[in-house]
């Protein structure tokens, strides 16, 4: 189960971890695209971090809702509209709620997931993104399923957005600004799935701190 | 990195504020959020042409903003789309009661911010179409990529549907107007440099004195490929021929279907140019490339259309849609009719085009 | 060095020869030698207005022959006096039976080989005066230099004088104009980086990623001191401070005197700016600097004489006299009346300034 | 004295002389200037030596005439009427000679120095090619007069164009570009100091070679 203020934890984990990183993620949507993606997310981010303490009192998909209105109106490029719709599917999925049981979890994230794909239309293989998301979302429901506790299932997503942004790097991007580059794509971690799996690792650290 | 700047942080501020500063009797920049609209307030009964996308393409498109132009754009942060929020009050601010239409370069995020942007004004009433152009022949398919970027011929479409829209076209004319002219126009890009954001203020990518990028797009992303730097007579040649000799191009595009009230997929197929064609030819600064420079790749272009068959009626030749101060340049040709050069001959007085009044 | 040329000696041929098939409806390029007129001609009964420098600053002055601006201009080596014959030619070839004016700016082969010139003309019963322009205060004073160079002005004059010309003033009017226009006005540039001209291949100055050149001209020459690198509003305001608080200047100018038939020393003094000026704010890209920069200039400018007491009626942002690539930009300020404000906006159709008509 | 053949020979050294120098030229042209002067010079003597032939029946004034409008319609800049004018006046004060006595040797220097002055209006210590050519004008006055042959005079002249040129290194510059930079433009040596020398030399050496 991870309780709300695990949640929001979360959120801020991210913005701390996405601050961290930004000269990463930078370099790599220099080497790929237009060098905004560290940036874009650190901006975002950091807005739903300064809005935390007025959500305090809201359920977890009126959280997620509003970190959806505010990454769409503050992030701008491929990834804001990518990560709202994300947000904005999990929380229309997680309305109502309080805490987040094993269940949930999984189903927020395929809610998640599906909104990336509907939004962006992207196919893993495509060197995105949901070259994360996706694998992450089906090992979660996979072990979930098998009734694994939620600490030990979102460390197995750990590992599998760990082995999904690696293998971003052989491919051939067929969506988004490095599909431009064709062939010379090749070789290069895939921005979006590196912050996907900065996100995913908060969610697993948030997991393990106080509930 | 050296730019006449401030803080990276206040860069669009500030330059806005400059614009602002230096154009109040054509221009009016909000500011929280961003965006542009004419001085003289939304023009009652004509349809609304609105575009937007990342800063660092100046004039595009805050600059194109005045009478036979645009009605409303909104800069992003560097190369970056704006978002739904700001692109919607930008809409509210310009609509004069005929529609709204959104020319939205083909980038993912312009798509999708201009998306949810026409989603959020149709929910208050606003009739809106976007129209996405994606003239840049670089990107060869658009079935394992995200299809072809916009680029050069965004300025002369955004010209041409100016004096459309002040000529009176609904939204539904002007939408068709649009479509045909971005599937007129064909265009290509190379650099010699790359250039510097100043949030990052290192080059976006590394080149040496002999080299340079072919099939670059506006965000100083690197090309579709590395070459020796050659003579403006081989680059401009290969540029010209990359277009003319570009074939039938499909893809599908969404657009809103006002019946229906939602968005629909159309397949567009873009026909070649051919012997006997008029176009107006583009030749564009990246940013920091001289005109004089210019007019050595015009020069080989007009030779080279020339012996196609094509020819040149109208032309546009300085830096128009920029990557900062990349050094590079671009090439357009949109074939066009007699109607189509009128509206181009029509006035317009923005910051950065004006002739006839 | 990396420049969208052929071979470095033809580039002012090629790039001659892009403009002409650019803009055979604006422009005649003559070719042995080296002159642009007007596609229509001489323009009979008018002052014929003419300039010329060194290649290198494009637009300046080729892109300013047109309707309104110029009625020729002859393009030299990069940055190089164009010679005697070659402006004797022009002058012939725009001559309209109303006399020649020629802009000079003042540097000491533009000097002496527009006197050659003009002396050539009167030889053939061609009235000629030439009028020095001298705005640049980076250049303290007059004795021991050789004056202060002509810069940014040239281009307002060329554009104010070509619409006087058009109103019908005959030459001693234009040239009372022409005198008055250098009088008030005063202007300042400064580089982040050198150019290359194509003959050398080599930078003009070597210059650190943390410094600036202050004080420059228009030629690539080091500037008058080198300093650290500042944000724009230090420099802006530096440079506007620089023009509004340059004092009163004295210096001897030669020009022609009609009745003793010889050439004449004159002294003339300006006055410096006061409070209550009207004037043209003129901010100039050097040819590398993307318009987005000039904006961030301009709005820190604008603060500057807004405090100074001084209102900006009218402005030009962009990159209208140049040096090849150079990354840097002017201001140039000049104090003007209504009458000088109804010649500027008068209309004009050159390459490189169209607006009214 | 010095032969028709000489002066042409003097001409046709000015432009191999001019081309082995050209980059020398530009790099001086470079640090005080616009970095045009080699090529000024160049493109000038070019089209002089190109000429010649044809002005081979002509006296040596008419030959001097001929050369200063081929030097002001191709040289530009500064240095193309000041070194067409120092022909012309050298031409005027020559006209109808088929060669030239000592006293003519230094009587066309001074007519060519004067016109240079009158044109330019630079007095010893600007910072010019009149710092070579003042000194080289009143050494070979003195020598001619006091009787020395017109090799042996110009070896002198060489010898104090070399120190005029070297003597420009620490002036401030007071007329033409590099005045502009003021004090920065001491410690470079004068471009236009540096052709005159060239020239000069190129005569010393047509006095030396076949008449
Ligand atoms: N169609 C898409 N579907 C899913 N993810 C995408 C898509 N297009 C781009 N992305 C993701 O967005 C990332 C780039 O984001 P960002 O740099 O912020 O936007 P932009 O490309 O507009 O500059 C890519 O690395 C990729 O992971
Ligand atoms: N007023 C002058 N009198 C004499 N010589 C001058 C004068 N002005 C410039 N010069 C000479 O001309 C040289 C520069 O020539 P050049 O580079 O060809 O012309 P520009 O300065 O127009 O580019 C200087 O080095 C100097 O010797
Ligand atoms: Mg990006
Ligand atoms: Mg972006
Ligand atoms: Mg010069
Ligand atoms: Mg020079």
């Amino acid at each position: 189960m991870l309780s709300k203020k695990q949640i929001v934890t979360w959120l801020t984990l991210c913005h701390e971890v996405l601050e961290e990183n930004k000269t990463w993620l930078t370099q790599l949507d220099t080497a790929i695209g237009d060098a905004d993606h560290g940036n874009n997310m650190h901006r975002g981010f950091k807005k739903v971090h300064a809005q935390l303490s007025e959500l305090a009192d809201k359920d977890i998909g009126a959280i997620f809702k509003a970190v959806a209105m505010t990454l769409i109106s503050t992030v701008g490029g491929a990834s804001g509209p990518l990560y709202g719709t994300f947000f904005l599917q999990a929380g229309n999925k997680m309305a109502g709620k309080q805490e987040l049981s094993e269940t949930d979890v999984a189903a927020m994230m395929r809610a998640g997931l599906d909104g990336v794909k509907m939004r962006g239309k992207a196919q893993p293989g495509d060197k995105t993104m949901v070259d994360v998301l996706s694998p992450v979302t089906e090992a979660l429901e996979q072990n979930i399923n098998d009734g694994m506790p939620v600490i030990e299932a979102l460390a197995k997503a750990v590992e599998v957005a760990e082995q999904g942004v690696k293998d971003t790097i052989p491919l051939v991007a067929k969506k988004g600004r490095a599909s431009y580059l064709g062939e010379r794509s090749k070789g290069h971690q895939d921005p979006g799935a590196t912050s996907s799996k900065l996100i995913v690792e908060c969610l697993y650290k948030a997991a393990r701190a106080d509930s | 990195m050296k730019k006449l700047i401030n803080h990276p942080d206040n860069v669009i501020k500030e330059q806005l504020e400059g614009m602002q500063a230096a154009h109040a009797d054509l221009i009016k920049v909000n500011f929280e959020p961003y965006y542009i609209t004419r001085a003289g307030g939304p023009v009652q009964g004509k349809v609304a042409l609105v575009s937007g996308g990342g800063s660092g393409h100046e004039p595009m498109h805050g600059g194109f903003v005045g009478h036979g132009m645009l009605h409303a754009a909104c800069p992003g942060e560097v190369f970056t789309s704006p978002t739904p929020d700001q692109m919607h009050e930008a809409a509210k601010a310009a609509h004069g009661g005929a529609g709204v239409l959104n020319i939205v370069k083909n980038y993912t995020g312009d798509v999708m911010n201009f998306e949810m942007a026409a989603e959020l004004a149709i929910a208050e009433g606003i009739q809106v179409q976007n129209i996405v152009i994606d003239d840049d022949v670089a990107v060869k398919d658009s079935l394992y990529t995200a299809g072809r970027r916009g680029v050069g011929a965004t300025v002369l479409i955004e010209k041409i549907c100016g004096a459309a829209s002040e000529e009176g076209y609904d939204l539904k004319a002007l939408s068709a107007l649009c479509r045909t002219l971005n599937q007129n126009a064909r265009s290509m890009g190379m650099a010699l440099t790359s250039c510097i954001t100043p949030a990052n203020g290192s080059p976006s990518f590394e080149i040496g004195d002999d080299e340079m990028e072919i099939g670059i797009g506006i965000h100083g992303e690197p090309g579709i490929q590395r070459d020796k730097m050659k003579t403006v007579d081989e680059i401009a040649e290969m540029m010209t021929v990359g277009i003319l000799e570009d074939g039938a191009y499909s893809r599908i595009l969404k657009e809103w279907d006002q019946d229906k009230g939602e968005w629909a997929e159309f397949e567009y197929v873009d026909e070649p140019f051919k012997k006997g064609d008029n176009v107006i030819a583009f030749v564009n600064s990246m940013g920091g490339t001289p005109v004089s420079e210019l007019y050595g790749v015009y020069r080989k272009m007009a030779q080279v259309t020339d012996k196609f068959g094509i020819k040149i009626v109208r032309n546009l030749i300085g830096p128009y849609i920029t990557s900062l101060e990349m050094q590079g340049c671009s090439i357009t040709l949109m074939k066009v009719d007699d109607k189509m050069v009128k509206l181009w001959d029509a006035p317009v007085y923005t910051p950065g085009l004006k002739w006839g009044m």
